[in-house]
C-alpha cells in the first residue's frame, strides 16, 4: 500500500534530533563556521556519549528506535534533521562514517566485528574514507595508490584527498581510514580493494586540511601513504582479484550512502525554505498555492517551486532508502536522489539568499552559511554528472565502457 | 508507514490499462489526431474495461468498487501513455459521476448516476473552464444566483469534452452567497435541452484534436435540486485537487510515452559513427528526463494518498501539477529535439506528444479520478 | 562606436517588410497551416512579382535599398519582420534560397552567373539545398549520397531528406536542387562536394513531401537521386578533393545562413510576444521593469524573461551579421546566435501559449501555431547540440575530432 | 548605425584597466578575501587609473574628460575580472561624485567634487541600499521632509562602501513631496560628523569580503542646500540605471573570470583517460557559459548606449541586470562545478566568485559608471 507517512516512532525520535538541531547546533553553528579548524569538543562529546548510551541501552547506532524494516529511510529522516541544524557539524560526529559504511559493505563478519567495537566505549572516534586522489576524481577506477605485499603486510603507497574526518580518525581519536588502494595495476578495477589503516600506523600522515567554501566544521584531510605498512588481514573481504568485484564494493557502497548524503541535502535545504517561510509569516506574506500567474507574485512562486523541488528530491530519496531496506537493488534510484537532491539544494539556497536580499548576503544570519555548505551536495559522493552518467547507463543498458 | 509498492489490485489495474494502452489505443493515437476524431469501438472497448465506472454502487449500475483516488492514477497514466485525447474522452463519464458520487444527495445519485453507467459508453460531462485567458477555478465568473424557484446560471465556458453528444452536464459556477474562493464554487447538474444552454462549436486546439471539446454558453434557471450536494456542503477544493492529480498522472503518462520513444530511437539512431545515446549531450538529457519523471510521479502519488485520506491536498495536488505540467512539456519537447528533424514530421508521434503536453499547463478539471 | 540603432533606410525598409507580413502573410497564415500541401498561389505570385521589379529598378535581391556595409545584418532585420508575418510562408517565397547560398559560397563567378540569372524573369522559381540524408542527420560528413564521373557527367545516387521547397525547385517550377555528394569515400569530408541538379533533370524526382508540426506552407522533401547525371559543369567550385576543403564550404555557407536562421527563429518569438504584450495591453495590465519578486507577479516576470532572452538572441545575431558584412570569421559568433534564438524562440513560444491559458491553446489565434512554428529553429540548419558542440570546440581551441 | 566595435579610446581603456586587473588586482585577490581587507598600496595605484576622476572638470580636480556610461562598463568589467571587491572599493568615489557631475547644482559641483578627486584616494562614498528582505529602490523606506531650515533625514542604510572612512555621504531617499517612484528619489549631501549619522559595525557578507561596507542610521536635519540638483529635478531613474549598468558590466567580468579559469582547469584535468572538457557534459557547459556571457555584455552595452544617448534606460538597464546577475550566478555555479571538490575548497578562486556572484541580484546603487 503505497504509504507517504512516517512511522509514529520514526517521527518521534526525529522530534529527538530536531532538539539536537536546534539547541546544539544552530546556536554553535556560525561559531564553527568562523573558526574553521577549531574543534566543537562540547558537541562531539556530547554526541559520542549519546551514542554510547544509546548503544549500551540496546538500541541501534545513530538511528536508535526504529523499525528494523525502515533502517535507512529512519536514518534518512534523521540525518535531516541533523543537517537542517548544521551539515559540518553533522560530518564531524563521531562514529563509524564512511569508513565504517565500507567494512559493513565489504568486510568480513570478523572484520566488523573487530574495527567496529571500538565504537562501543572510551573517547570519541572517527572511521572515515579514503578513494579520491589529487589526479583522479570522480574517475575511482583511475586510482593510482599502491598495495604491494611484503611478507605479513601490505605496503600502501599514494596520496588521498577530500578525506572527510581524516585528521579526526588519524590524529585526533583512535580510529582509522579506509584506503582504496589497487593491488594490480593491470587488472583496472577489479584491483582496487579496501584497507583500513588505523590511527598511529607508521608511513600514514595527514599533510594537509583544506579550507573550504562551507561545511567548516567538517575537516578534510589530505593524506600521505609512504610506505604505510598494515597486516594482511586489514585488507577487507577478499584479495582475490575477480573482474568487476573490487569495484562493486566501491558501488555497493555508493548505493547506500547517497540517498543519505541526499538526505543531507535535503536537511541544508530545508533549513533555508523554513527561514524564507518564518521569514514572511512575520511579514504576513501568504504564499497562495495553484493560482494564476497573474496573481501571484514571483516571490510565491519562486517559494512554491522550491518546496517542491525539495519534497520532490525527499520522495525520489525515501524511495531509494525503502528499497535498500526491503533488499532491492537501488543504484538507479540512490543516483537519481542523489543527483535531484545535490542540484535542488543548490538551487534552493541561492534562491533564498536572493529572496531575503541584503538579509540573504549577510552574514548576521545562517542562510547565507546554508548556501555555501548546500554546494558540496551536488559533488561529493558522486557529482551531479557521474550521477547522471550512472542513471544513463542503467535506463540505456549501458555498459561503464559503451557511455563514458 | 512509508511505502512506495502499490497494491496488487493496483498493479492489476495497471498492468490490464497498460496493456489496453499499448496494444490498442497507442495504435490509433495518430490517425485519431489527423481525423479530429476517435473510433467509437476503441472507446466502447475501453469502456469494458470499468475505469469510469468501478466506484459506482452496484445497484445504480455501477461494479460496487471502493474508489482510490491512487488508483485511478495509476489506471489514467497508462491510459494517457496510450493517448491523451482518447483517454480524456475515455474519462470523461466519471468528470460527471464522480462528484455526484462522490458529494451528490441520494436523490441526486439515484437520480443521475445511472446516466453515467451501463454497457455503452455514457455521454455525460462536466463544465469547469472558461474562456478567459486567466482562468483561475477558485475564482469563475460563471455565476449562480439564488431565485424562488431556484437559481440562475450565467456565463460561458470551454473546453467541454463530449459535450456535442452529452446527455447531462455537471456545470461549475461561483454561488453568489457571499462566502469566496472554493467554498462558493458548486456543481450544477443541467440536462441536454434546458433551456438557455447553448453549444459553441466544436473547438480547434493545438493539441487533443482528437478529443471533442467544446465551447458553452449558459443562461440558466434551475430547479432547487439542481445544485449538488445542496447549498452548505463545501467541495470545490477537494474536487479541484482530484482532479489535477488525474492530470498529473496524466502528464506522468504522456512524459512516459515521449521519454520511451526517444530512448530507444537515440540507441539506434547512429551518427558520428556511433548512436547518439553514447553521446553525453543525449545521453545527460535522458537521465533527466528519466528522473523527473520519477520525481513528478511520486508527487502525483503523494497528492492521490493525501486525497485518499480524507484531505483535500489544496498545496500537494497544485504542486504535483505544476511540476508534473511542466516536465511532461520539458521532456515532449526534448524528444522531439533528440528526434531532430525526424521530431519535427508528423511521421513519428513526438510532435503530437509537444502538442498535447503543452496543454496541461492549461488545462483544469478536464479529468479526475 | 558601439552602437544599436539600425540605419533610417534599414528601418524604412523593414517597415515596407513589415507591411507585407501583416497585410499579406497573416491573412492567410491560417489557412496554409491548415491545407498543408496547399501552394498560396497569389502570395507567390506577388512576392515573386515584386523581386523581379526591385530587380529590374537596380535593387538588391530580396533586400531591397540597403547600405552595403550592412547586408547581411539589413536582410536579418528583413527576415524578421517577414517571419514576423508567417515562418512557413517565408520560407516558400521564391527565389535562391538555400541553394542560392551554396552557389554563392562555392560557385565559380561564371557558375553564379549561370545558375542564377534564371531569377532575374519569368515565373517564380526557386533553389533549394540538400545535405541531410535518411542515415544522418547532423553529422554531415557522414554522407553517402554519391557522385561517380562518368564521361562529361557526374551520375549521383542516394536519397536526401529535409530538402525545404524541393518539391517547388525541382517540380513546381524551373528551379534547381543543389545536393551534397561524396566524389570519393575514402576522402571523408573533403570527398563531399555541391552538385546543381536542374528541374526536369532525369533521375531525380521527389518522393515525399512531408507533414509537418509547424511552418506548413513550406514543402520538406525528400528525393531521390537514381542514377541522376548532371553535367560536370554542375559540381561547384573545384572537383580537386583537398583535405577539408569540401565541408569548408558547407561551413561557410552555414556561417552565413545560420544567422538568418537565427532572424527568422526571433521573429517568430517577437510575433508571440507582440501578441501576448497586446493582450495585456487590452487588459490593462502593466508590465513593471525592475521592481522586487515580492511585488511583481509571476506573470510580469514570465512576460520579461521572454523579452530579455529574445533580446540577447536578437543582439547575437546582429552582431554574426555585423562581422561577416565586414568580412570577419563569424562561426563562433553564428553559433551562438542560432544556439540562443533556436532556443530562445521555443521557450518564448512555448510560455507565451501558457500565460494566454485556453486563448494560448486554440487554433482560433496563432499564437499556438507560432510554437509548432518555432521549434524548427532549435532543428535545422544545425540542432541546438549540434550548435553547441561547435561553440564548445571554437572556445576549447579541439578540432571535430578531439571533441565529438 | 548598428555597431559592436569599441572606439580606440575604448578598447584602449579596456587594454590598461585589463591589465591592471590581470597583473595586479588578481593576484591580491584571495588574500584581500581571506584577510577582509585591501592593500592601500593597490587601490592608490588603481586610482592612479583615473577611472573615478575622469569625467571631472580639470578645475575641479578631474581630467575634464567626457562622460561614458559604456567606456565606464567596459572599464568595470575589467577591474570586477580582476576582483569584485576590490573593483567596488576603487569606484566607490564615483558613487559620490558622477551623480553630483551629472545633476549637482554648480555650487553643489564646485564644493563636492574636489572631495571625490585628487591624487590620493578620496573616500567618499554614497548609500542606497535599505536592509530589508524586500529593498525596492523604487520604494525607500528612507524619508526626507521638507522643513523650514531645510530637510530631516530619515531612516537606515545598508552596504555603505567605505563608510568608516568616508568624509561626505551621498544619501538616497524619498522626499515627501507627493510625488511617487522615481520621481520622488533625491539624493542628499551628509558631511561626516553630521548631527545624526550613526556608523553601523563594519558589514559581514557571504562575499565581498574585502570590501568594507557599513550600515548607517539617519537622524539628520540638514540645510537646505544639501539636496542634490535641488527640489524640482527628477534624476533617480537615470542614476539608478547607470548603477545597474555598471553591476551589469561587473557580472559579466565576474562571469568571465570564472569561466576562463574553468575552461583553463578543463583542458588540464584528466579523467577517464581525456581530459574532461573532451566529455560533452563539460564541454555544453562552458559552451552556454560562453554564448551567455555574450549575450550579457550585449545587453549591458545596450542599455549603456541609451543612457549614453540620454535616456533613463529603465527597462533596458534593469533587464540587463537582472540577466547578467542570473549569467553571472549560474557561470560561476558551474565553474565550481566543473572544479568538483577542488572548486570547493579555497585553493582555487571559484568559490571566491560563486560567493560575489551571488552579490548581483542583491545589490544596487554600490557602483555607477
Amino acid at each position: 500500500m503505497v504509504d507517504f507517512e512516517l512511522e509514529p516512532q520514526i517521527i518521534e525520535r526525529a522530534k529527538f534530533y530536531h532538539t539536537i538541531a536546534e539547541t546544539m547546533m544552530r546556536p554553535i553553528s556560525r561559531y564553527y563556521d568562523e573558526h574553521e579548524h577549531e574543534e566543537p569538543q562540547e558537541f562531539l562529546q556530547a554526541m559520542w556519549r549519546g551514542a554510547l548510551a544509546e548503544r549500551a541501552s540496546g538500541q541501534q547506532g545513530e538511528g536508535g528506535q526504529r523499525s528494523q524494516t525502515a533502517r535507512t529511510l529512519a536514518t534518512a529522516v534523521f540525518v535531516e534533521e541533523l543537517c537542517w541544524g548544521d551539515a559540518g557539524l553533522f560530518l564531524s560526529i563521531p562514529g563509524p562514517g564512511l569508513g565504517g559504511a565500507a567494512i559493513a559493505a565489504a568486510g568480513t563478519p570478523e572484520q566488523k566485528e573487530r574495527f567496529l567495537a571500538r565504537f562501543k566505549s572510551g573517547e570519541p572516534k572517527w572511521g572515515a574514507m579514503a578513494i579520491t586522489e589529487p589526479g583522479c576524481g570522480s574517475d575511482s577506477a583511475a586510482i593510482t595508490t599502491t598495495a604491494r605485499r611484503e611478507g605479513d603486510y601490505w605496503v600502501l603507497n599514494g596520496t588521498k584527498i577530500f578525506c572527510t574526518s581524516g585528521q579526526r580518525a588519524l590524529e585526533k581519536s583512535d580510529g582509522f581510514v579506509v584506503v582504496w588502494a589497487t593491488v594490480d595495476k593491470n587488472a583496472g578495477r577489479a584491483g582496487i580493494k579496501p584497507f583500513v589503516v588505523e590511527h598511529g600506523t607508521p608511513g600514514v600522515s595527514v599533510i594537509r586540511v583544506e579550507n573550504k567554501l562551507g561545511i567548516r566544521a567538517s575537516d578534510t584531510a589530505a593524506i600521505l601513504l609512504d610506505n604505510c605498512r598494515v597486516p594482511l588481514d586489514h585488507l577487507l573481504g577478499s584479495p582475490e582479484v575477480k573482474p568487476e568485484r573490487g569495484f562493486k564494493d566501491v558501488m555497493a557502497t555508493f548505493d547506500a550512502t547517497r540517498p543519505i548524503v541526499a538526505a543531507m541535502a535535503i536537511g541544508v535545504g530545508r533549513a533555508a525554505l523554513d527561514f524564507v517561510r518564518d521569514f514572511l509569516k512575520e511579514q504576513k506574506i501568504e504564499i497562495r498555492y495553484g493560482i494564476r500567474p497573474s496573481r501571484m507574485t514571483a516571490l510565491e512562486r519562486d517559494f512554491i517551486e522550491m518546496e517542491t523541488e525539495l519534497q520532490a528530491a525527499r520522495l525520489l530519496t525515501w524511495r531509494a532508502c525503502w528499497m535498500l531496506d526491503r533488499g532491492m537493488r537501488n543504484s538507479l534510484e540512490a543516483s537519481m536522489a542523489k543527483a535531484k537532491a545535490g542540484l535542488a539544494v543548490t538551487r534552493v539556497t541561492q534562491k533564498a539568499v536572493e529572496l531575503m536580499g541584503p538579509l540573504g548576503y549577510s552574514r548576521k544570519y545562517l542562510l547565507e552559511k546554508w548556501m555555501r555548505d548546500a554546494k558540496i551536495n551536488d559533488i561529493y559522493e558522486g557529482t551531479q554528472q557521474i550521477n547522471l552518467l550512472i542513471i544513463a547507463r542503467r535506463i540505456l543498458g549501458y555498459s561503464s565502457k559503451e557511455l563514458r | 508507514m512509508i511505502d512506495f509498492e502499490l497494491s496488487d489490485e493496483q498493479k492489476m489495474v495497471r498492468e490490464t490499462v497498460g496493456a489496453f494502452a499499448r496494444e490498442r489505443i497507442r495504435p490509433a493515437a495518430r490517425q485519431a489526431d489527423e481525423s479530429e476524431s476517435i473510433p467509437q469501438e476503441l472507446i466502447q472497448q475501453a469502456w469494458q474495461l470499468g475505469l469510469g465506472r468501478e466506484p459506482i454502487p452496484e445497484e445504480l449500475g455501477g461494479f460496487g468498487g471502493k474508489r482510490s483516488v491512487l488508483t485511478g492514477a495509476v489506471a489514467v497514466e497508462e491510459l494517457a501513455y496510450g493517448d491523451l485525447a482518447i483517454a480524456l474522452h475515455i474519462m470523461t463519464p466519471a468528470l460527471f459521476a464522480f462528484p455526484i458520487l462522490e458529494v451528490g444527495t441520494d436523490e441526486q445519485r439515484r437520480t443521475y448516476l445511472p446516466l453515467a453507467t451501463g454497457d455503452e459508453f455514457p455521454f455525460v460531462t462536466a463544465a469547469l473552464m472558461e474562456p478567459r485567458f486567466d482562468f483561475d477555478p477558485t475564482a469563475l465568473t460563471t455565476r449562480a444566483r439564488k431565485i424562488a424557484s431556484g437559481f440562475t446560471l450565467h456565463g460561458a465556458k470551454c473546453f467541454v469534452p463530449l459535450a456535442g453528444e452529452a446527455r447531462a452536464f455537471l456545470v461549475y459556477a461561483q454561488l453568489e452567497n457571499g462566502a469566496h474562493g472554493f467554498d462558493s464554487v458548486k456543481a450544477f447538474i443541467v440536462e441536454r435541452g434546458a433551456k438557455g444552454l447553448s453549444l459553441g462549436e466544436r473547438e480547434k486546439n493545438m493539441g487533443l484534436k482528437a478529443l471533442a471539446s467544446y465551447e458553452l454558453a449558459l443562461d440558466l434557471e434551475l430547479g432547487p435540486e439542481s445544485i449538488v450536494g445542496g447549498e452548505d456542503s463545501s467541495y470545490g477544493a477537494r474536487l479541484l485537487s482530484e482532479s489535477r492529480v488525474a492530470l498529473s498522472a496524466m502528464a506522468v503518462g504522456v512524459a512516459k510515452a515521449a521519454f520511451e520513444y526517444s530512448r530507444d530511437y537515440a540507441k539506434e539512431r547512429h551518427a558520428f559513427g556511433a548512436p547518439i545515446a553514447t553521446k553525453q549531450a543525449i545521453a545527460f538529457m535522458l537521465a533527466e528526463m528519466a528522473l523527473e519523471i520519477e520525481a513528478s510521479r511520486l508527487l502525483a502519488w503523494q497528492a492521490a494518498v493525501a486525497l485518499d485520506k480524507g484531505g483535500d491536498a489544496i498545496k500537494e495536488a497544485s504542486c504535483a501539477k505544476n511540476y508534473a505540467s511542466s516536465v511532461a512539456l520539458k521532456v515532449a519537447d526534448n524528444a522531439v529535439q533528440i528526434l531532430g528533424g525526424h521530431g519535427y514530421i508528423r511521421e513519428h508521434p513526438v510532435e503530437m506528444w509537444l502538442r498535447n503536453a503543452r496543454g496541461f499547463a492549461i488545462l483544469e478539471g478536464v479529468a479526475i479520478v
